[in-house]
């Protein structure tokens, strides 16, 4: 029972390591105060979907998607993840990018990049009236 | 395959895990670019080698660059 | 970045560099990799060398209009491959029924747009890295 | 407290998942849902229909460029939103540029 | 035949004209105006012309390179897509002229052809959006406007913007990876992305893996749910809307957080189906929290000063008012759904507008600085209050007859409690419009001199939008059969 519990896991282990890494990117983004880390975790969390969509598609002794002249014969793995992840990496590499463009500005506005100080200056500058 | 499979999987994890647990930014953007990496091999596991080589180029090379100009620009340390 | 090696040794394996992600984009249809790696590898290149001589260099390499036209061209080409398809009486991004010359199997030159639209992407993902290393690490004159 | 109540959740949502998970065909087994009419459409036709090798390369290109378009512009957005966010008003940067470039 | 490529047009004007506008501009010229404009007015024509086939109710589906769908993308060109395209893309028009001048007044002049380069960027996104019928071109295009509209947040440059745009983009991104890990669940099941296919498949999907679709169900209502701004995952809107440009502003009120919901309704009618809905009592849980919503949003925003705070709190609620509509899962709620979602976004429209205008002139933005506010800007004072008794539901304005068509809905779906809280919530939306509108009208204390400049001295850009919205709420306060007619026609396409 309890081994054939361990089979399964280790059979299903691409899935469940997505699901973990999904949960430990929320992690990180949630309790993380620097923006850096949010970042990564946001990243962690995007890297654990394409892990799934991957796992998806794979076909056990299948070769790769890409035809040889003359020969078509034995499975291939389902190319159509494949597809659709290429397009999500590269849309996941312009969120980092803008995410970090704007912790230059921020860093250069306040000094720091942590969540918690920025707040702290943010909530002392309010009691003064602001335009 | 299976075994190494696993080994990978439990190596993102703890990967993931480092990443968020260090204090040093800098070492949080390497694990993660070794994180990158392992995710292609991963990716090359599994018969997928556009995806790999996608990964490889973008996720470990390119953002981890802008990792490293955005780190050198602003604080190393996380407080 | 006033290292000597460091410039010695980019000068030499920025063109290899080059050559393979050339590569990669070019082959995309027949191996595997294409235009988001290949534009990528290329794109690389031009960080390197940005690395190695300093932003000014890097910046007068690849200028900022230059990127900017880089940038916008490749995806109107893309586009523009897209209207030939209605232009021929079929849909939008139509291959072999808008009259693309699908070549012979295995050569460079085949698979009707399939390349030009590889090339495209490629040329937008190096110019996109470019800028945006360069935005980067421009930082405002003191 | 908060993060306590976070872990549960957290780890709530893993069980859940990895519960639906297990109930899935193995990784990798060929009777898999996923595995169906249109991966064997692509892997089938794709020579005859673009004549091209790598099936991956046909399906960004070809048979789903429209999302290859958008995903184009994702990178012109980025970097559109970059400069938007970063980009230093040079006092006379066009002339001078133009020169180093041209000599 | 050329009508069959109507909306590929809509879709790519706004492309192309993001994609020359950095080329060949430099801010504050004449060309840019032409381009931009051009480009705003091409597109409505476009969307009025496709709109015009599908008046009848003709449903036609456009396949990418030809390709059967499934394989590859397909779009769904009915009455549903193609009005709602047309009113996107003509509000934004209206806003686009408006931003000609208004928007110099926050940005350095390099910046500008940026900003309408991304405002550009985020039609395409929200067009695409509407007609596509692809699960992962839906993501595609998701990106884009989630990007947009972060940045034209952030384009402002000051410290509020840029936190508010990142916590937009952290809260964003976490539900955009929700929405494709329910993507991956749904394919992992099917096999398929294309939403027509799906639907047909899921009866037997939920025979065998019922599992496996309700958690899909749960990451993409949550994803949509934190995209759109429902009640308890609002968090990030009150900072990005009130601190934005104000062209941005009206955008990301008027239609953003709609186009979630288009896409979120989609999913839930097209792709899981009403029956499996109601199987597994999604409906009352989306009631309560659209209703928590309407209550709430409005609570939240009496307390506010900031007049853009104000208005961006009100969005809460409003969102609520059309949550409420779709889940009741009737085609009268349906129907007063859409109603309502046009009246919003003209009535938000109006009120950031005019909002802006003051803003623009006066440099006010604490509502306790409003009075007298009436006689010194009368034109777009008259705005405002045209807006604000919409919101609040005084009849002869459009939100009225949203509201009356919503409580006859709620009461045909059995939940007359909900009659209350709708009265509830307009008491709430009067408590903190009508002391504006009073303060800025009935100024006792002050000496006022009525503004001797006609129109308040605004810039013909920036009028005309004001009014043509003003004239649209009123018109369709007054005979809302005009829009009935057509909003009639699309709650059959869900059910």
């Amino acid at each position: 029972m309890i081994y054939s519990f361990w089979i399964q896991i280790l059979e299903h282990v691409n899935y469940i390591g997505a699901a973990c890494l999904f949960v430990v990117g929320l992690y990180t983004v949630v309790t993380h105060n620097n923006f850096i880390k949010k970042i990564i975790g946001i990243n962690i969390m995007e890297t654990s979907v394409f892990l799934l969509f991957v796992s998806i598609g794979f076909v056990h002794g299948a070769s790769p998607p890409v035809l040889t002249l003359g020969d078509t014969g034995g499975p291939f793995v389902n190319p159509l993840p494949s597809a659709l992840i290429l397009t999500g990496i590269v849309v996941g590499v312009s969120i980092t990018v803008y995410g970090l463009s704007m912790v230059i500005q921020i860093h250069q506005l306040y000094g720091t990049i942590e969540l918690d100080e920025i707040l702290d200056t943010e909530e002392s500058k309010d009691d003064s009236p602001h335009a | 395959m299976q075994v190494l499979n696993f080994i990978l999987v439990v190596f993102l994890v703890i990967c993931a895990l480092a990443a968020g647990h260090t204090k040093d930014l800098l070492s949080a953007v390497v694990i993660f670019a070794s994180y990158s990496l392992v995710m292609a091999v991963l990716w090359l596991l599994l018969q997928s080698p556009d995806v790999a080589l996608t990964e490889a180029a973008m996720g470990a090379g390119v953002t981890t660059i802008m990792f490293i100009a955005v780190i050198s620009r602003t604080s190393r340390m996380e407080k | 970045m006033d290292d000597q090696i460091v410039r010695v040794v980019s000068r030499i394996i920025i063109p290899f560099i080059q050559v393979y992600g050339v590569f990669v984009v070019m082959h995309g249809h027949l191996s595997p990799g294409g235009g988001f790696p290949g534009g990528a590898i290329l794109g690389a290149s031009i960080i390197l060398y940005t690395l190695a001589y300093g932003a000014e260099a890097g910046s007068q390499m690849i200028s900022h209009s230059t990127s900017k036209w880089l940038e916008s061209g490749a995806i109107l080409l893309f586009v523009a491959v897209g209207l030939v398809g209605i232009a021929a009486g079929q849909s939008f991004l139509t291959n072999q029924a808008a009259g693309f010359s699908m070549g012979e199997l295995g050569n460079i030159l085949s698979a009707g747009f399939i390349p030009i639209i590889t090339i495209a992407i490629g040329v937008k993902v190096a110019s996109t890295m470019i800028t945006l290393f360069h935005t980067m690490v421009d930082k405002e004159p003191h | 407290m908060k993060r306590a109540f976070l872990i549960v959740t957290l780890g709530g949502l893993l069980v859940i998942m990895s519960y639906s998970f297990i109930q899935m065909p193995a990784i990798g087994s060929q009777d898999h849902p996923a595995y169906n009419e249109i991966a064997a459409h692509y892997i089938e036709n794709t020579v005859a229909e673009t004549n091209a090798l790598n099936v991956v390369a046909v399906i960004i290109s070809d048979y789903r460029a429209l999302d290859t378009l958008g995903e184009a512009t994702v990178l012109f957005t980025a970097v559109s939103a970059v400069l938007s966010v970063l980009l230093i008003a040079h006092p006379k940067p066009l002339k001078k540029r133009k020169e180093n470039h041209h000599g | 035949m050329l009508s069959l490529h109507l909306p590929v047009y809509a879709l790519l004007a706004p492309l192309i004209a993001a994609l020359i506008l950095p080329l060949t501009t430099d801010g504050d010229s004449r060309q840019l105006r032409y381009i931009v404009g051009g480009a705003a007015l091409c597109a409505t024509a476009l969307a009025a012309v496709s709109l015009k086939g599908t008046l009848g109710g003709d449903v036609y589906t456009y396949y990418f390179g030809n390709w059967i769908p499934g394989v590859g993308i397909e779009f769904v060109i009915n009455i549903f897509s193609s009005f709602m395209s047309l009113v996107v893309v003509f509000i934004s028009t209206l806003v686009i002229f408006y931003a000609f001048r208004n928007i110099t007044h926050d940005l350095a002049q390099h910046l500008i052809p940026y900003y309408f380069t991304l405002i550009f960027l985020m039609l395409f996104a929200m067009v695409g959006m509407i007609y596509t019928n692809d699960l992962f071109n839906l993501y595609v295009f998701m990106e884009i406007l989630s990007l947009t509209s972060c940045a034209i947040v952030s384009i402002k440059r000051k410290g509020r913007n840029l936190l508010a745009s990142l916590k937009y983009l952290m809260q964003g991104t976490i539900g955009s990876v929700s929405i494709l890990m329910g993507i991956a669940f749904l394919y992992m099941v099917s096999g398929n992305l294309n939403m027509s296919a799906l639907a047909e498949l899921m009866p037997d999907i939920w025979q065998s893996h019922s599992i496996n679709v309700l958690i899909s169900i749960g990451f993409i209502l949550t994803g949509f749910g934190i995209k759109a701004a429902v009640f308890p995952l609002h968090t990030w809107l009150p900072d990005a809307h009130s601190s934005a440009p104000t062209p941005s502003s009206a955008l990301l009120s008027g239609l953003v957080v709609k186009i979630y919901l288009f896409a979120a309704m989609k999913l839930l009618f097209q792709v899981i189906g009403v029956d499996i809905m109601r199987e597994v009592g999604l409906q009352l849980f989306l009631v309560l929290f659209a209703v928590s919503g309407m209550i709430m949003g409005s609570v939240f925003a009496i307390g506010q000063t900031d007049i853009k705070r104000v208005l961006a709190y009100s969005s809460v609620a409003q969102i609520g008012y059309i949550a409420l509509g779709i889940s009741l899962a009737s085609p009268a709620g349906l129907n007063a759904a859409f109603f309502h979602v046009v009246a919003h976004a003209l009535m938000k429209g109006a009120l950031f507008l005019s909002a802006g205008a003051m803003i623009f002139t006066t440099g006010k933005r604490n509502v306790n600085e409003f009075s007298g506010m009436g006689y010194r800007m009368p034109f777009s004072m008259t705005v405002f209050t045209i807006g604000a008794f919409g919101m609040i539901g005084i009849p002869g304005f459009a939100g009225f007859i949203s509201k009356w068509y919503l409580g006859l809905a709620v009461l045909d779906g059995g939940h007359p409690w909900i009659l209350l809280i709708i009265l509830l919530s307009s008491l709430l939306n009067a408590m903190y419009y009508l002391p504006i509108i009073i303060k800025a009208f009935l100024c006792h204390e002050c000496e006022t001199v009525p503004s001797v400049m006609e129109r308040d001295g605004l810039p013909a850009t920036m009028w005309v939008p004001m009014a043509i919205m003003a004239v649209l709420i009123v018109l369709l306060g007054v005979f809302p059969q005009l829009l009935m007619n057509i909003t009639g026609q699309m709650p059959h396409l869900f059910l």
